[in-house]
């Protein structure tokens, strides 16, 4: 298989994506510059986090309309896995692959720091390997990740499971408390119907070994590895 | 060749115009004869930047010439080039420093920190390494208040700070670089006049060290990255005076940074350098294009010749002398190999970032600037970046403090949590939670424990960092304060388990006119010297920021040390708080008894006063032998420090600043009046834990360095509880830990944010 | 050719940042305030395009660009 | 009562957000686009306080509380 992390100019998840795929899972992995066009034989795509174009006007708003874009959303539409973290997840939503949007934290302040993260789905390729109610502990660094939808699309994607990750305690408990931004119902993650597209707040990536605090991380990448067939080296 | 122009619209030379720029009458008879004319206004400018302590030293630099800068490990020497490198093996070298945007921040500190952050970055990559951590130092006016209404300096206080704060945050995080470490004080000495001092730490290859120079007669030099506009007009000669009233008047436009653009140049400077075309690279920073052109030809021992048509500017209708004095963010000049300027023009277009090739290098020794064809300065460059005035300036000693004579009682109980409350001593959570530490994957031991440990992937190293400085040592015995710093940061690297490297360091201080203040300057000099020599730091580079002086006073003086350290072994990697019921806790060093300049007498009774606490290198070494020799046995799983809080607060905090436990201590019979017991500041001085078992080996480890260790408690419960001398006290660890790590952020509920 | 164009959130989306405004100005002194919504407020200029092309030009910029329907209503002015 | 600020960076200052912007506008089928610049704008309401004080607190917050007086400047608008 090959992986591809996009590259928009502010990207600053790449290098560790890119890592976390080739060193820590042996996936060949390519950086594909936004201003490419094509996504041709890869089998998973990653929007990485990070600043695209400063987040000026809105994260995610000018990233959209780069040139590599067309072909990430022809990818998707065409069931490729596709994954995007913090600023991934903002510019899929701004690309309505995802449906809501993310707006400031309701504290005003960006926040990195370990969180609890339950899973609430795994009909899915992004936790195949978890369990329903399973306790992931990954941090979160982001200043606008308050998730936000209407009533009636946060009703939907509850009801057909596209719900993948709340905020909770390490317990599993989801309360007002355990909300680090405001999101609504502590959404920390969410799949389109298709299932085929993920966008999350926290990054994955950086739980990936005990020296960093977690390896929990590793059951977002290996859910997907396993999806596609590939038996990894961690 | 003496041939530069007056131009009609710039204002005459009168000895009003040349005070205003800071230049003496001497300064001026120096620059006469340097050119062998009158300069003209644009030349006038060039002079008072370049001759700004900020860019000169003409203060200091005598001062600086005390520290030891040299060792096996130094790549590139304090002074030489932008930053200093330091070979960290198989090949590997880091380049490291710290700098102060003090001024800027007073004004605006959301803007003022950020900029800060910006040019110590642009520091670090010019040397072609790739940065990989930022430290910072701040240091604010009280933010606590205890009255109902809080009041307006307060206020302000808290503003500056969360202003700061978010500041850093928003560069360093855009950019992508982790802010792992620093400190925080308050203090009344830093009221309207903060301190910020921001560090970062790039890694490169031996064989990748950049050079600053302009050589190669005929080389075309090139000006990438954002265009100038009018900011920050002659800002280095701004942080070379004192703020007053009307600073914030005639302040020029404000810099405003942008952490997209320094990301994108960052990376384009970074790939160049990967390439052949690069001949010599600097950053623009203090005095922008100015300093940047005269330093690299000064390097080069050769001249440089610019047209300011060719530079990218923002705005119209800007003379030559506001070109070249702009200091505007986000620039770099690169001196390129003639014939490879498509690589350069290729990857900047690549990176979408202004670029224009604006001058040559030549062989005649001038800084030239000319608009087309018409010369607009010309200065012998050698002379303009070397030959500025040195100053050896008066000093006069304070009179130095008088022991103290008793320490007040208190209620103990109650001292230990007003203590862990104290914003100074309390958790920064409410900071570094602001930071993202953990991109780029190397945060080992994430903030909270004394130093920070990060793991340098592409290298395989772990470096351990830390910055450190207790001003009010500083200020009640200069020298002896300085001392403490330097032993501070190399006990926070040892406590993590790694050996010291080397040293960058920041020295703020009040105007160097004044003797006293040149008394304290000196006297810190001398004893951070004295310091790196004692731990075979050598200094790798730093910065001078003085004129720090509010309408009141001059700060505290404040040499903050920054010190990096090597971990041989991710299992050696140890970090402060306490991990296992039943680890037995010893305190290696002794009890102590120095209550000068405690946090006790601070925070209690608002007392700054007595004889700080001494410190004794050769007992320091010991102890910090001591704790790696029992870090690699496999004996030490915890290692604080004792500074701000003395003993009580160690214990507290190795308590409370991890999983929450609880612990027992007894400290049998001492003779010591408790708060002296519990709160002294004596130096030289670890609490460990260790796994019953390895108590005697642990003993028997320190008493081969001669270094004192006792069994004083172990850990567990749900409590705090701590005996001496038949007296009892006990807190319940829960609490503590809400005094402590809510502190910071009850305070600043009010603050105005940035939004 | 200069155009305005305000993008406020919309009603019944969450507003973070006004919600801590409102609080803020509250306690500055005008405890009156009931709500405060924050937005961005853009400056355009334009040169050499007809006001017609220009105008059509910009409704579909500020719909697609500036302004996220999800969450966001956009009003466009244009100096004449 | 309703009020509106506008707080927009000052002429001089650096507009890092306004360039991106003009940058992705260009893209976006606008060349003719010359420059942006991007602010704030705020929309406060008021209940029970007469125009006039509230006028003279207005002003008061939205210069040292809305916008930034060292690189900002703000309008105030007041609905009648
Ligand atoms: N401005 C800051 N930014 C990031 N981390 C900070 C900052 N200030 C303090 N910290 C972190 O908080 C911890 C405690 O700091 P400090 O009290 O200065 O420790 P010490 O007294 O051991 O030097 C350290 O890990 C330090 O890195
Ligand atoms: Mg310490």
């Amino acid at each position: 298989m090959k992986a591809a992390v996009i590259r928009f100019p502010g990207s600053n998840c790449d290098q560790d994506c890119f890592y976390a795929l080739q060193q820590v899972f042996g996936v060949p992995t390519d950086y594909v510059w936004h201003k490419d066009t094509s996504l041709a034989g890869y089998d998973l795509v990653i929007l990485p986090g990070g600043f695209s174009y400063g987040d000026y006007l809105r994260c995610g708003a000018i990233a959209r309309y780069s040139p590599i874009m067309k072909a990430v959303v022809d990818y998707a539409n065409n069931g490729g896995l596709l994954l995007g973290i913090c600023n991934g997840f903002q510019v899929l939503t701004e690309s309505r692959l995802l449906p809501g949007a993310l707006v400031r934290n309701r504290s005003l302040h960006f926040i990195c720091e370990h969180r609890g993260l339950r899973v609430e789905a795994t009909n899915n390729p992004f936790l195949s390997v978890a369990k329903v109610g399973d306790v992931l502990n990954i941090p979160i660094a982001h200043g606008e990740g308050n998730y936000t939808a209407d009533e009636a699309t946060l009703d939907e994607l509850e009801r057909n499971g596209q719900v993948l990750l709340r905020y909770s305690d390490l317990e599993g408990n989801v309360s007002d408390a355990t909300n680090p931004n405001g999101s609504a119902r502590n959404i920390a993650g969410i799949c389109n119907a298709a299932r085929n597209v993920f966008g999350l707040m926290p990054h994955p990536e950086r739980a990936l070994e005990s020296a960093l605090g977690s390896e929990d991380g590793k059951i977002i990448f290996q859910s997907i590895l396993n999806t596609l067939g590939v038996h990894s080296v961690a | 060749m003496n041939s530069a122009v007056y131009l009609p619209e710039d204002p005459a030379i009168t000895p009003e115009v040349i005070a205003k720029h800071g230049i003496t009458p001497e300064e001026y008879e120096r620059i006469q004869s340097i050119l062998g004319r009158d300069p003209n206004y644009t030349e006038l400018g060039i002079f008072s930047v370049m001759w700004s302590e900020h860019c000169s030293y003409k203060n200091s630099r005598p001062e600086l010439r005390k520290f030891p800068t040299t060792g096996p490990t130094v790549l590139v020497k304090a002074g030489e080039e932008n930053a200093g490198v330091i070979d960290v093996g198989d090949g590997w070298a880091v380049a490291f420093k710290m700098e102060s945007h003090n001024h800027p921040s007073a004004i605006e500190p959301f803007q003022g920190a950020a900029t800060g952050v910006g040019g110590i970055i642009r520091d670090i990559f010019t040397m072609g390494a790739r940065p990989v951590f930022n430290l910072n130092s701040l240091r604010f006016g009280p933010i606590s208040s205890d009255k109902e209404q809080t009041p307006d300096n307060v206020r302000h206080n808290r503003r500056l700070f969360s202003g700061v704060v978010s500041g850093i945050a928003h560069y360093g995080n855009c950019i992508g670089i982790p802010t792992v470490g620093g400190e925080v004080y308050f203090d009344k000495s830093y009221e309207g006049n903060p301190l910020v001092n921001v560090f970062c730490l790039g890694v490169l290859k031996h064989e990748e060290i950049a050079r600053g120079a302009a050589s190669g007669i005929g080389n075309p030099v090139f000006y990438v990255g954002a265009e100038t506009g009018r900011d920050g007009l002659a800002g280095a000669a701004f942080a070379s005076r004192e703020l007053t009233e009307e600073s914030k008047e005639d302040r020029p436009a404000v810099q405003v940074g942008d952490p997209f653009k320094e990301k994108l140049l960052m990376e384009a400077c970074l790939e160049l350098l990967q390439t052949d075309a690069v001949a010599g690279i600097q950053d623009m920073g203090a005095a922008g294009l100015t300093c940047s052109t005269c330093e690299t030809a000064s390097r080069g021992g050769t001249g440089v010749e610019i047209d300011l048509e060719k530079v990218p500017k923002r705005e119209s209708n800007m003379t030559p002398y506001e070109i070249l004095l702009s200091e505007s963010q986000e620039r770099m000049l690169i001196i390129v190999k003639k014939g490879k300027e498509q690589i350069v023009k290729d990857i900047f277009i690549k990176w979408d970032l202004p670029h224009a090739e604006v001058g040559v290098v030549n062989d005649d020794g001038m800084m030239r600037v000319k608009v087309g064809d018409t010369v607009v300065a010309e200065i012998p460059a050698a002379k303009l970046a070397d030959e500025a005035p040195v100053y050896h300036r008066e000093v006069k000693p304070r009179p130095a403090q008088k022991p103290l004579e008793s320490i007040p009682c208190c209620d103990v109980q109650l001292a230990l949590r007003k203590l862990l409350a104290d914003p100074t001593i309390a958790s920064k959570e409410w900071v570094y939670r602001q930071y993202d530490h953990m991109v780029r994957l190397g945060a080992n031991i994430l903030p909270g424990s004394d130093a920070a440990v990060f793991i340098v992937r592409e290298a395989n190293k772990i470096l351990a960092a830390t910055s450190d400085c207790n001003s009010t040592y500083c200020e009640l015995d200069p020298r002896e304060g300085a001392k403490v710093a330097v032993a501070e940061a190399a006990r926070n690297l040892a406590c993590s388990g790694a050996v010291p490297l080397a040293v960058t360091d920041n020295l703020n201080f009040g105007n160097p006119h004044k003797p006293e203040n040149f008394w304290q300057l000196r006297e810190c000099v001398e004893g951070l010297a004295e310091g790196c020599v004692a731990f075979n730091t050598p200094v790798t580079g730093g910065n001078v920021s003085l004129y720090n002086e509010s309408p009141i006073a001059a700060v505290d003086p404040t040499p903050t040390v920054g010190m990096v350290g090597i971990i041989e072994d991710p299992a050696h990697v140890t970090a402060s708080f306490f991990r296992e019921e039943g680890d037995t806790i010893l305190l290696l060093g002794e009890l102590g008894s120095e209550m000068g300049g405690s946090h006790y007498l601070k925070v209690l009774y608002d007392r700054k006063e007595g004889l700080p606490p001494r410190v004794d290198f050769a007992k320091e070494i010991a102890l910090h032998d001591t704790l790696r020799a029992g870090i690699r046995q496999g004996l030490i799983r915890s290692a604080h420090d004792c500074s701000e809080g003395g003993l009580g607060v160690a214990i507290a905090e190795s308590c409370i600043g991890g999983e929450l436990t609880g612990a027992h201590i007894d400290f049998g019979a001492t003779g010591l009046q408790p708060e002296v017991l519990l709160y002294n500041e004596s130096q030289t001085r670890v609490v460990v834990s260790v796994k019953a078992e390895n108590v005697a080996a642990l003993e028997q480890l320190a008493s081969e360095y001669g270094v004192p260790a006792r069994v004083i408690g172990s850990v567990g419960g749900d409590t705090l509880r701590i005996s001496a001398d038949g007296k009892v006290w006990e807190w319940e660890a829960a609490h503590l830990k809400k005094v402590w790590s809510g502190a910071i952020s009850q305070c600043m509920l009010d603050a105005r944010q940035e939004f | 050719m200069k155009a305005r164009v305000t993008v406020m959130p919309k009603k019944s989306v969450l507003d973070p940042q006004g919600v801590a405004v409102r609080d803020a100005v509250a306690q500055h002194g005008l405890p009156e305030v009931t709500s405060v919504r924050v937005g961005k407020f853009i400056e355009v200029e334009i040169n050499g395009l007809s006001e017609a092309d220009a105008e059509a030009k910009l409704h579909e910029i500020s719909r697609e660009l500036l302004s996220n329907p999800v969450i966001e209503d956009y009003e466009l002015h244009i100096e004449r």
